[in-house]
């Protein structure tokens, strides 16, 4: 008798635990499509515009900062 | 002469059972197949010699305030080194194929088939009288067939913490032979024709679609299945981490010295459960030989998967990438290429073969979670 | 059936409460203020994941024996993480600067004003019956002021561990956002004449000097201020291992393997604060506030100061250096140069802002110091 | 009342927090001060004396063992 | 006014006992030697500093829930640091020369006396009434005369941990005061003829005599003396790591971040053990003077047991290298190096006092496991 | 009284301890030399055999995987 409730239980988590990695993967699969499809239009739509924008202006911003450190360490050695 | 009497009735041999000297053996021939036959050594070995420490007579390293016990119970009964590993796996992990190809998900969720198979297998193995296996346990060894160690170490750590060295030990030297357990089932479930199959070029992923992968699955589990949290929780930390690019730093200590020492420390805590008196018994034979079988059955079922998936699909995919939906990263998509470069010379399979690869990773993480969430 | 029951009543979908999911989104923004903004991303991604986390409903990741809540309990209640940072940060820090002209470290005495004015605007809100702070929180608050993430956490954690996790995000958040908060206040404050100060060059410092004075500085604490010496101890010893020369093994492995490790553990029981039921509460946006006032104030003090020491100094110092005794090592600094250079384009003013800098961090520990004694 | 003695509280920590705080610096400075020139004076001093004695023996001695190791391990593997 | 009463009562320096002032210097003075005389800089920096930390009046660091004795409660008390750090060792140890040569194992063995005729003496000390050691206090401080900083440490926080501050500091002292320690003795023990014994070369040693060699030694281990297993274990796992080939980033990870790591802590928390209470008391002095009488009588064991070897044994060795086996790897091995030259300066015994040289850490890794299994 | 029997003690602690310390390393010393003669006599006998077979192949395996894994990799970034 118990061994028979066993079975079934193991049997039961079988069949939902199956059954929910099925779902949970393909959910995932389609998840991960729309993201895709998403993202590709959003970059199509904002690569030109970001080039010209944030990230030149960044590294400029960045090299000035480098250049910067770079004579102010260089001032402070040569003391 | 009393104390010589002492000094001798204290030594190894005359307190040696024989299921020590037993274990001491097996924890030698776990150093032989790892050392001489490289079976993932970075776990075995650290396994086997935990596995000696833990098996010298009257030395109790194993027990009470002995060191590897503390690491036992300070590391893996917390749950704390199988997630620290699991980050780690994250950040060495490169969701791309998978991105570019999703719909190989389904090839890691069917290769988790293994899984409940070994647990009905199990559980028929306790109603029929051979073993006594409760259902905690039976889901523990089911795992195995998720072949990913941390995972298997979590859930027998939370399941069936007596279980864990044989599930432990089993997990991580089926890894190692999974480029002699597969093969041959790859060559029997599949044409000559099917084997030769040439898959269309995988398109490059961007950075922005690999950021957001790991946290929308985080989401997914949090909404769907919050007992998978801590594992796939640690995971898609360790790739965001990675992934991100702004945290550099943080990911290279991950991927490296972090995850070195906890290896370290896992492996030892873990061959401290190799105690003569938990593994010398036949529920472990069972173990092993169940564990196999799970093995078996996940490859298969990832094949046919890949099989049913090309009767609806226009893209048609190889079959043998199918078996690497077990996941034993990067051991089964090697398999996959070389199964498939002796039916076709210039198919080359492999980055094909990493989707469901890592695939399996997420699978059994969520295989993982329905376990402790309906037995733990 | 009765099993899909329990399925779909432990999915997160069933059991999210409106403000856990809230905390998923401010968790979500966290990650985005980290990996798009660049905010401080190696704190703030893993307080966001850990945020994420503790947030996933029924999960209980951040409570009971859940991996957040043990990282919290081994590392942050018991004070090692904080402290292990801040020695990490010792062997980071050049008191070269500082060194080179000490009497920069009144700008960072200047500077800790804000902490102070904090705490009375803490405890005057609550007077006057829009808050409800103790003067515990208001000490723990005004930290913020001192923008440092390690003496925040550290005080927090022992004066109003419920307050922690705003607290912490507060802190590293306007030490990301200082390049917008401290410029404006800087121009308001001083004449252009005074931004255009040329300072004279630095002394070169001679290690033995750089030897002694952390064990100096420890020595001082320790007379007159023992309850900062845990937070300055640490501090100091990592210097000393820096600056002896004779433990490079031990320096380098703290200024990266190490302190990148207790970053991530840090940041992720952090993160477990972020906890719908205590995260989302007037207070919160109560430290939010204040924080940036703190901020303002301290970086208002630093500036005032080195105009005030001017009247009484031969050598003039440009004020704008005063502003980076909040500390906020070396972001405060980088900001006093780039205000300087848009005043005059030839003088750099890096170097002589890292002494005010380094002085900000052991002023907010004095601080810190001052609290425990007084509250703890 | 009892957020009046809260206030006077805070204001008795400002005080005296402040106070303290400047106090510790100020001391901190004139102590580093007092401490450079010290230094200062003992490196004048002791300049001439320490680069013609330790340092050299020290490093001849280093070269010595350098050599020394070299040597035993080279005939180690020759062998 | 109450609260400057407050402030000046809770200063240092209202509170600093004689004894904590004190502390401060001896602290002080380990920094001296580590950072100026370079002596074991990587031990005695985080010692001194620890010792300073830890007298720090009312600061209460050493104490309770303080954080120097929260490392020592979690990493000595456990024994998880020394034994860390014996895996370092292990894996930083070429047991090559050895293997070369192993009847060399006998000068390991007989420079060991050391430790037990130090053990005698600080019995002795207590029968005629100058001291009061127990016989665990007595073999603990024994073990400085193994010359091995974590199995003095080991043993200390098993059987006499009130003393292990003074035991640790005296191991690592005379260790750095190897090259002043012994040659005097070395040249009074032996004739000029002696010294000028060349001997023959090496044989090369094969991979796998290095692979087998640490597992047997352990299976020893596990027969004879299961109490030096935790020892013997770590160091010959260490070691194995290294030597197998197989696990090269692991072996990477301990040889350098986990064992630096380690240290840090180590020193500090042994730092811990430096409070003026228990510190400043006779027994210390007799510690240290035990502990110089026991590298003494060791170095003089192990060249008198060399000329023993002499008489029975067609290939002379010379009896120089025998010092080498009270271990301090790998300073001992110069030493004996250092004063061949003088002899022959074309007679280099390196190489060939590597072996007594390893060969000691095993010896005092075995007396170690004897006062264990009969005190512990 | 208790005194001696402390030294006594402490006397036979000393010989039993020095005299296991000689035996377990003298033991290891034979150990050692057994295995070494051992390793060697197997070496003599399976380095010819060794090294036509296992390591060769192997050798060339690793060439093909590698090769492989550079060419994969080469097709999916030419995409
Ligand atoms: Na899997
Ligand atoms: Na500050
Ligand atoms: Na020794």
């Amino acid at each position: 008798m118990e061994q028979t409730d066993l079975m079934t239980e193991a049997l039961n988590l079988t069949f939902f635990g199956m059954g929910f990695v099925f779902l949970f993967l393909t959910l995932l699969v389609f998840v991960t499509k729309f993201m895709s499809i998403v993202i590709g239009k959003i970059k199509k739509n904002s690569i030109a515009v970001e080039k010209n924008h944030c990230c030149e202006a960044k590294s400029e911003l960045n090299e000035e900062t480098k250049f910067v450190i770079e004579q102010a360490i260089k001032m402070h050695r040569g003391a | 002469m009393e104390q010589l009497n002492i000094l001798w009735s204290n030594t190894g041999l005359q307190q040696m059972a024989w299921g020590q000297g037993l274990m001491l053996a097996v924890g030698m021939l776990l150093l032989y197949l790892a050392i001489v036959k490289k079976f993932e050594p970075l776990l075995l070995l650290p396994i086997g010699f935990g596995a000696i420490l833990a098996n010298i007579p009257s030395a109790g390293i194993a027990e009470g305030s002995g060191i590897l016990h503390i690491f036992y119970v300070v590391g893996i009964e917390s749950g704390a080194f199988p997630l620290i590993i699991f980050m780690g796996v994250g950040a060495l992990t490169d969701f791309g194929p998978l991105l570019a190809n999703p719909k190989t998900l389904l090839l890691g969720a069917a290769a988790q088939f293994g899984i409940f198979a070994t647990l009905l297998g199990a559980i028929g193995l306790t109603a029929i009288g051979i073993f006594d296996f409760s259902l905690t346990d039976a889901a523990a060894i089911g795992i195995i067939g998720g072949a990913d160690g941390p995972t298997s170490i979590y859930v027998a750590s939370k399941l069936a913490p007596d279980l864990l060295g044989a599930i432990a030990v089993a997990s991580y030297s089926y890894m190692a032979l999974v480029p002699l357990i597969q093969p041959p089932i790859m060559r029997l479930l599949t044409t000559e024709k099917e084997r030769k199959i040439k898959m269309v070029q995988l398109r490059e992923v961007s950075q922005t679609e690999k950021v957001i992968f790991p946290i929308m699955l985080l989401m997914l589990v949090a909404l769907l299945l919050p007992d998978a949290a801590p594992l796939l929780g640690m995971f898609t930390f360790g790739n965001l981490m990675k992934e991100s690019g702004v945290v550099d730093r943080l990911s290279d200590t991950t991927q490296n010295a972090l995850i070195n020492i906890v290896t370290i420390f896992l492996g030892l805590a873990v061959g401290s459960k190799l105690m003569a008196d938990k593994f010398l018994q036949p529920e472990t034979l069972g173990i092993l030989v169940l564990g196999m079988v799970a093995f078996a059955i996940g490859t298969a079922c990832g094949l046919l998967m890949a099989k049913l998936m090309n009767i609806f699909s226009k893209n048609k995919i190889n079959p043998l990438i199918g078996s690497a939906g077990v996941s034993a990263v990067p051991m089964a998509a090697r398999v996959s290429n070389k199964v498939g470069l002796e039916a076709n010379p210039h198919n080359f399979l492999l980055m094909h073969a990493m989707g469901p690869n890592v695939a399996g990773v997420i699978g059994s993480a969520i295989a993982a979670g329905i376990m402790i969430q309906f037995l733990g």
